[in-house]
């Protein structure tokens, strides 16, 4: 078994240059692609379209990157997110009799938003790490929950948020500092924040530990269950925090938000260079995931060279194209 | 008199704003219903995919003893056989919208009409837009139906010199509609029109044009009457010159007249087109129901 | 006699570093031949060439005087050459007579002929003294059973060349006994057997040639016969070795640790104990007795009842981290599954016990790396390159990499179960004296081992443990092998006892 | 010695009848509910319906059960089951002028899927166990490949079958023998053979030692790389079996043809007590788990009891429910 290991390691220098390299290839590629399409490609506009509109599933991938990092999975964040949204209106238009439409509203939102975020990741860290039950199962359950919530809260159409409190709210998303929108700035500093803490705290050394091997992690004093909990609320509070970033964009929030952010976030983590099976995570892998999963989508939409049918077929080829680059990796797993 | 009914009503499930209107109508109707015929029992099965509504379909059959159905197919073709295998059983059976693809089998048939939906919007752009004029088009989810709604639109400005730009798929929905319209308002300096093909889609489209500041350049023809579209309307705003209706209530209408078919001796068979109208911000009042969640 | 198995200059480099520095080396039938050398010396990296597990970087290997390269596994074992890893090589999930088999199903028609694979199964574990259900989980085994399998599995293939690593390494005396009488056996047999072991008793015990191997050079092929186990030593390390235990350190008065009533449910039944401060306290027994499970209980890493004080204070059950706040450490024997991160590096596994020592907020890089260079001087620990995966070491230095990890998180009482496994004589006799040295600094200390000369040269007081209680207690002169034998084996406690 | 091997075996038969019942009795709860809300649940009628209707991801999810054990995943089944169909009806409707309507068409047809998914697996198996690209990414790739390529095939619509050919197919799925409809013997022969292949043959076994421990099992002379892409391409043969189920019964395929399949096949797995992260696979358990999840749909629409918009949220708790009694074997994993 030695061997093994040190097979693994022996390919590892070249190894990592590759599963480094590989994304950002894919991204440098996509992005000469682009430029050479669309002359509009790099354009101020275009770039923060496209770098804005990452931010929701950017923020949560990035807390995705932890719970698979130390092992885990979450199928319910799309869901969650909608749930979210839609708790978040309802209690905004609710409360703009007492507290009128203003700065104190908004602040009462984000943190009805974090809040519900944050409890939604605490029962799934709760059922899956205290209670013990599979995190797919318990995340698939929770995807169907909190979806058909949001379908029931909103009646089955859309709620809205209040028109002036959404004029109110709009710049949220589309002002921004020096020049760069609010989301981007604030994925840049969740993206920041999590890089440091998956690679300078203890907590992501632990996540990093207990998704290598549960038993030499628990064999070490690391709080196996909390680390794991942490992980879900972790996610929880980001998807809490895409929300924020999301309700100003639109005002509104049906059941048919969401769907498929969680396949989404994933493939961005995986296509980083995170290890499905847990053990090995990077932040800014996952950037870089979810950035390339994003340009696809613009250069189809730029390009409309082939048939729109097609370009989930296109998608496809892209994303196992930009993992081809860092097949070598394989081993690791 | 005392004899009791039961009636299966399965539809799409709330996937989208118009899917969303149309279950709230669904379940509004039934509950009035049932208050008023306490004779009349209601199963709705709302259906994620044709599959499940088939499945549906059959539960409704072989457990609850329904005496008839009200479906709006999920797709066309594979509601198909099942259903001609529940009107085989002696079911009556109403179908909504989207036809069967063999005819005659149900015994009402409630709809509204795609082509109308395409024809009418593309009427307005080639009576307002002229030679060399741009327009983008928002498609729904690729489906028979976003085909014909397609269709009958290029149908009605072939020849109007009008040129379309491009075409995707915003699904019908809100967010992707904004992200494709975002993509096409850097892509294309000049864009004198838009067809979002639905108010779900407007709506993205509508934020879109707006952050991209060209609210000026531009209007925008959304469909099916979503109410906070046609407040906008109401309140005169100029990139939204018409809609066009395509009423989730028609849903309302197959329910309540099988009902009455089912509880009285009133023949209510045949087939009922609601047409697709055009609404302009005169007549916009008549289309405004503040209560529908659509 | 010819040889089966034979190499001409064989190189092996992992990336740039050469860790074989061409070797010449032969295999004949019907001789046990003895692989000794130190702690990365090269041993393992060789029996995995000769069982086809790696290629060479250079040099040849014959087989029958043909040279060979093994595509893969399946072309040694076709071949009649099979290996028992250092390392264990089985599929946890899976159960003993499935991993005895893997690769090998018996089948009857399209289907497995399980009925076969489990009475030849047991047989062969029969074979071996072990009684084990071939349908247990291998997970649910204890690490010597688990070694056992590993055995049953390689014997059960007809083995023309049967090349063990270190197969004694987890395993008691008698075991022991048993495995060397099955070696036997083989030789008599005419296969070829390649042995290595860091118990040199043994080494004299069975082998017919000894090689030494040093830092990847081959030193000396020589006859057993008259080859001493202090030469061998010599050779190996390359310079005079002095007495192997330093003296005992004398324990305090202070009672630091107090067991009271301790039950494992399953394991162990109501163990008490004392521990006094400055002590070597030495816990002996036979495999499954429950010495582990006792010392998993006493931390919290097993549910269990009963009472643990440390300093009078009792701990929180069930909680590993406030043994560990409490002064309380302890060091698993199973290195693999427990004790490393094989795929991280060095740094990390070495720190991850300790982890609040170096920053609550953001991890200090600088004083992690110095704690490596400190681990690496203080412990031996011999890795080429500071970056490699704590997997890529060898067995030995993965061992100290494991002892340096417990002692960074500066444990006032230690408890290290199996502390010199699978390492070299010239490091044992450096773990004895740093044993000896935390004990005259006022630390405490627990050894459990199933090597009693080990325990006897050590401890000022042994617990012996037998069938899940402790089953007595010795001090001073009372503390020979026969008395602690006959206590685990509860001769006298109960008479006309089998275990 | 003794005391160990005793112990360990008590504790054994302790988690493994929980581990075992857990999927069992929740069924039987279901069952139970099913049959106090409506007498005709347990009709002839009703449990043909059910039990056919589960035969689609019934026998994908048998296959499913040997990709998750061997340590993969499988994401694009029901985007493949999609495009299998309408390769398969394109094929039938091509050959009507040459075959004629009848036997021969058929068995053509048949042909045609049984091919197509068996291409489609070994092309998902060749990426993932030769290429080396994690198989996450594999399938979610090909998911998006075959939905865009079927939604091409049929120009946005539907590709429906010929209409007599389609009368004289649809016996396949609404007969059947002695009273038990086609797709169900099907199904149990399907489940038997994948019940027969998992515990006694040594594919089963190398299935297991390969998710449980690659290296292992390649030391072990498990053709490691034959294994798992043998695992995808039994699973694409599947699909093919699934959709010659399929096609009588609804006689069409579209885009939308088998949305979320995959998450439904693979809930099933893991609901059966299939370990996700590979090692231990029960194809028995799988069938129990499609069962329930099929069980749930029926009963909700036998009750009308709550909000269909609340069905979402029923189904998941009721998914973790039905896991929530196995949790002891949570250590197994
Ligand atoms: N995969 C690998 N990558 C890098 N170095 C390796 C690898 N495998 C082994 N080595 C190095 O090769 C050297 C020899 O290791 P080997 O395992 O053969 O030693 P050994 O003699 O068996 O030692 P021990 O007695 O500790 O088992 C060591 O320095 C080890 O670190
Ligand atoms: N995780 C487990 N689940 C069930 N049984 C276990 C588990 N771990 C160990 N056992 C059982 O407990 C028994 C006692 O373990 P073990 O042999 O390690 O005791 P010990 O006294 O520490 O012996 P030694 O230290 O010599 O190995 C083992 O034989 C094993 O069967
Ligand atoms: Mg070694
Ligand atoms: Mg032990």
């Amino acid at each position: 078994m030695t061997d093994t290991t040190a097979t693994t390691g022996h390919r590892k220098g070249r190894r990592i240059s590759l599963h480094v390299l590989g994304p950002v290839l894919a991204l440098i590629a996509l992005v000469i692609l682009g430029a050479s399409l669309n002359s509009n490609f790099l354009s101020y506009g275009n770039v923060t379209n496209v770098l804005a509109r990452s931010a929701f599933i950017g923020i949560i991938a990035v807390g995705m990157t932890f719970v698979i990092t130390a092992g885990g999975i979450d199928l319910s964040v799309g869901s969650m997110a909608a749930f979210v949204a839609g708790v978040m209106i309802m209690a905004m238009n609710a409360m703009i009799p007492t507290l009128g439409v203003g700065v104190s509203l908004v602040m009462a939102g984000m943190a009805v938003a974090l809040v519900t975020g944050f409890s939604a990741g605490l029962i799934n860290g709760f059922l899956i790490s205290k209670v013990g039950i599979e995190a797919f199962i318990v995340t698939l359950g929770s995807m169907g929950i909190y979806r058909s919530l949001t379908t029931w809260l909103a009646d089955g159409g859309t709620l809205s948020l209040n028109f002036d409190a959404r004029s109110f709210y709009r710049p949220v998303y589309y002002d921004g500092l020096f020049g760069i929108a609010w989301p981007i700035i604030v994925f840049a500093l969740v993206a920041i924040l999590g890089e440091l803490a998956m690679r300078k705290t203890p907590f992501g050394r632990h996540c990093a530990a207990l998704g290598a091997n549960e038993q030499v992690a628990k064999y070490s004093a690391v709080k196996v269950d909390r680390v794991r909990m942490a992980t879900y609320v972790l996610l929880g509070m980001l998807v809490g925090v895409a929300t924020i970033m999301y309700v100003p964009r639109l005002g509104s929030a049906s059941g048919s938000t969401g769907v498929l952010w969680e396949l989404e976030a994933i493939a961005a983590v995986i296509i980083g260079g995170t290890v499905l099976k847990g053990g090995f995570g990077r932040v800014w892998g996952t950037v870089v995931g979810v950035l390339i999963l994003s340009l696809i989508d613009n250069i189809l939409n730029l390009a409309s060279i082939v048939s729109p049918y097609l370009n989930g077929a296109i998608q496809g080829v892209i994303v196992i194209l930009a993992v081809v680059l860092q097949r070598e990796g394989k081993s690791a797993d | 008199q005392d004899e009791s009914y039961t009636i299966g009503v399965a539809i799409p499930s709330a996937t989208h704003g118009f899917m969303g209107g149309l279950n709230y109508h669904a379940r509004a109707a039934i509950e009035r219903l049932e208050a008023t015929y306490p004779q009349l029992e209601f199963v709705l099965a709302t259906a994620g995919d044709a599959a499940k509504m088939v499945n549906d379909i059959e539960d409704m059959v072989a457990t609850r003893d329904i005496d008839a159905l009200v479906v709006l197919p999920f797709e066309s073709e594979p509601l198909t056989s099942p259903v001609q295998a529940v009107k085989e059983q002696g079911v009556w059976v109403t179908v909504v919208d989207r036809g069967l693809s063999v005819e005659g089998i149900e015994d009402l048939y409630v709809a509204g009409d795609n082509t109308g939906f395409g024809r009418v919007a593309g009427e307005y752009f080639a009576e307002t837009l002229g030679e060399g004029d741009n327009i983008v088009v928002l498609r729904g989810i690729p489906t028979t139906l976003d085909n014909e709604r397609v269709d009958a639109f290029n149908a009605a400005i072939e020849g109007s010199g009008i040129n379309v730009l491009d075409m995707q798929h915003g699904n019908w929905n809100r967010d992707d509609a904004f992200n494709v319209m975002q993509d096409f308002l850097s892509k294309y300096d000049d864009i004198d029109a838009v067809w979002a093909a639905d108010d779900d889609m407007a709506v993205g489209v509508l934020e879109a044009i707006d952050q991209a500041g060209r609210s000026g350049d531009m209007w925008v023809v959304g469909g099916a009457g979503m109410k906070e579209i046609i407040q906008r309307m109401m309140d005169g705003d100029p990139m939204l010159p018409v809609n066009v209706t395509y009423p989730p209530a028609q849903i309302a209408t197959a329910i309540e007249l099988t009902a009455l078919g089912l509880v009285s001796a009133t023949p209510v068979a045949g087939r009922f087109i609601i047409g697709s109208q055009r609404i302009t911000p005169e007549n916009a009042e008549q289309y405004y129901f503040p209560d529908s969640p659509f | 006699m010819s040889a089966v198995l034979e190499t001409r200059g064989v190189t092996r480099s992992f990336g740039p570093i050469e860790v074989l520095h061409g070797v010449d080396f032969s295999l004949v039938p019907g001789e046990v031949h003895a692989l000794i050398g130190e702690n990365g010396a090269g041993k393992s990296t060789m029996m995995k060439i000769l069982g086809g597990y790696l290629a060479p970087s250079g040099g040849t290997v014959l087989l029958d005087g043909e040279p060979v390269t093994f595509p893969d596994q399946r072309a040694a074992e076709d071949a009649g050459i099979l290996m028992i890893h250092q390392e264990f090589n089985l599929a946890l999930q899976l159960t003993v007579e499935e991993n005895i088999f893997l690769g090998r199903e018996k089948r009857r028609g399209p289907f497995l002929d399980r009925r076969a694979m489990q009475d030849e199964a047991r047989k062969l574990l029969r074979r071996l003294d072990c009684h084990v259900d071939p349908g247990t989980r291998v997970r649910d085994l204890s690490v010597p059973n688990r070694q056992m399998v590993e055995i049953a599995r390689a014997l059960g293939r007809n083995a023309r060349v049967l090349i063990m690593d270190e197969p004694t390494a987890v395993l008691t005396g008698r075991e022991t006994d048993v495995l060397l009488k099955q070696i036997e056996r083989l030789k008599a047999q005419g296969a070829a057997i390649l042995y290595t072991s860091h118990k040199l008793d043994e080494v004299a015990r069975i082998a017919d040639r000894v090689t030494v191997l040093r830092d990847g050079a081959h030193i000396v092929t020589r006859a057993a016969e008259g080859f001493t186990e202090h030469a061998m030593a010599e050779a190996m390390v390359g310079r005079e070795l002095s007495g192997l235990f330093p003296a005992r350190p004398v324990p305090g008065d202070e009672v630091v640790l107090e067991v009271e009533g301790l039950t494992v449910p399953g394991h162990v039944r109501d163990a008490s104990f004392k521990l006094r401060r400055g002590e070597v306290l030495g816990f002996a027994g036979l495999v499954g007795a429950g010495r582990t499970e006792l010392m998993e209980g006493i931390v919290g890493l097993r549910p269990a009842t009963g009472t643990v004080r440390v300093n009078g204070v009792p701990i929180r059950p069930g909680s590993v981290l406030s043994a560990r706040q409490a002064g309380l450490v302890y060091l698993t024997e199973d290195r693999k599954e427990k004790g490393l991160l094989l795929g991280k590096n060095l740094t990390e596994n070495l720190t991850l016990l300790a982890l609040d020592r170096f920053g609550r907020i953001a991890i200090d890089k600088r004083a992690e790396d110095r704690a490596l260079t400190g681990a690496i001087r203080e412990f031996d620990i011999r890795a080429k390159d500071r970056r490699m995966p704590a997997g890529s070491l060898s067995g030995g230095n993965q061992q100290k990499l494991l002892l340096a990890k417990t002692m960074l998180a500066e444990p006032r009482i230690v408890i290290i179960d199996e502390p010199t496994r699978g390492i070299d004589i010239g490091t044992k006799q450096q773990i004895y004296e740093f044993i000896a040295a935390l004990a005259a600094e006022g630390k405490s200390v627990i050894v459990v081992s199933s090597e009693l000369p080990e325990i006897i040269g050590l401890s000022a007081r042994v617990v012996v443990m037998g069938r899940g209680h402790i089953a007595g207690e010795l001090t001073g002169a009372q503390i020979t092998e026969d008395a602690i034998l006959r206590r685990a084996m509860g001769v006298g406690e109960m008479a006309g006892a089998d275990a």
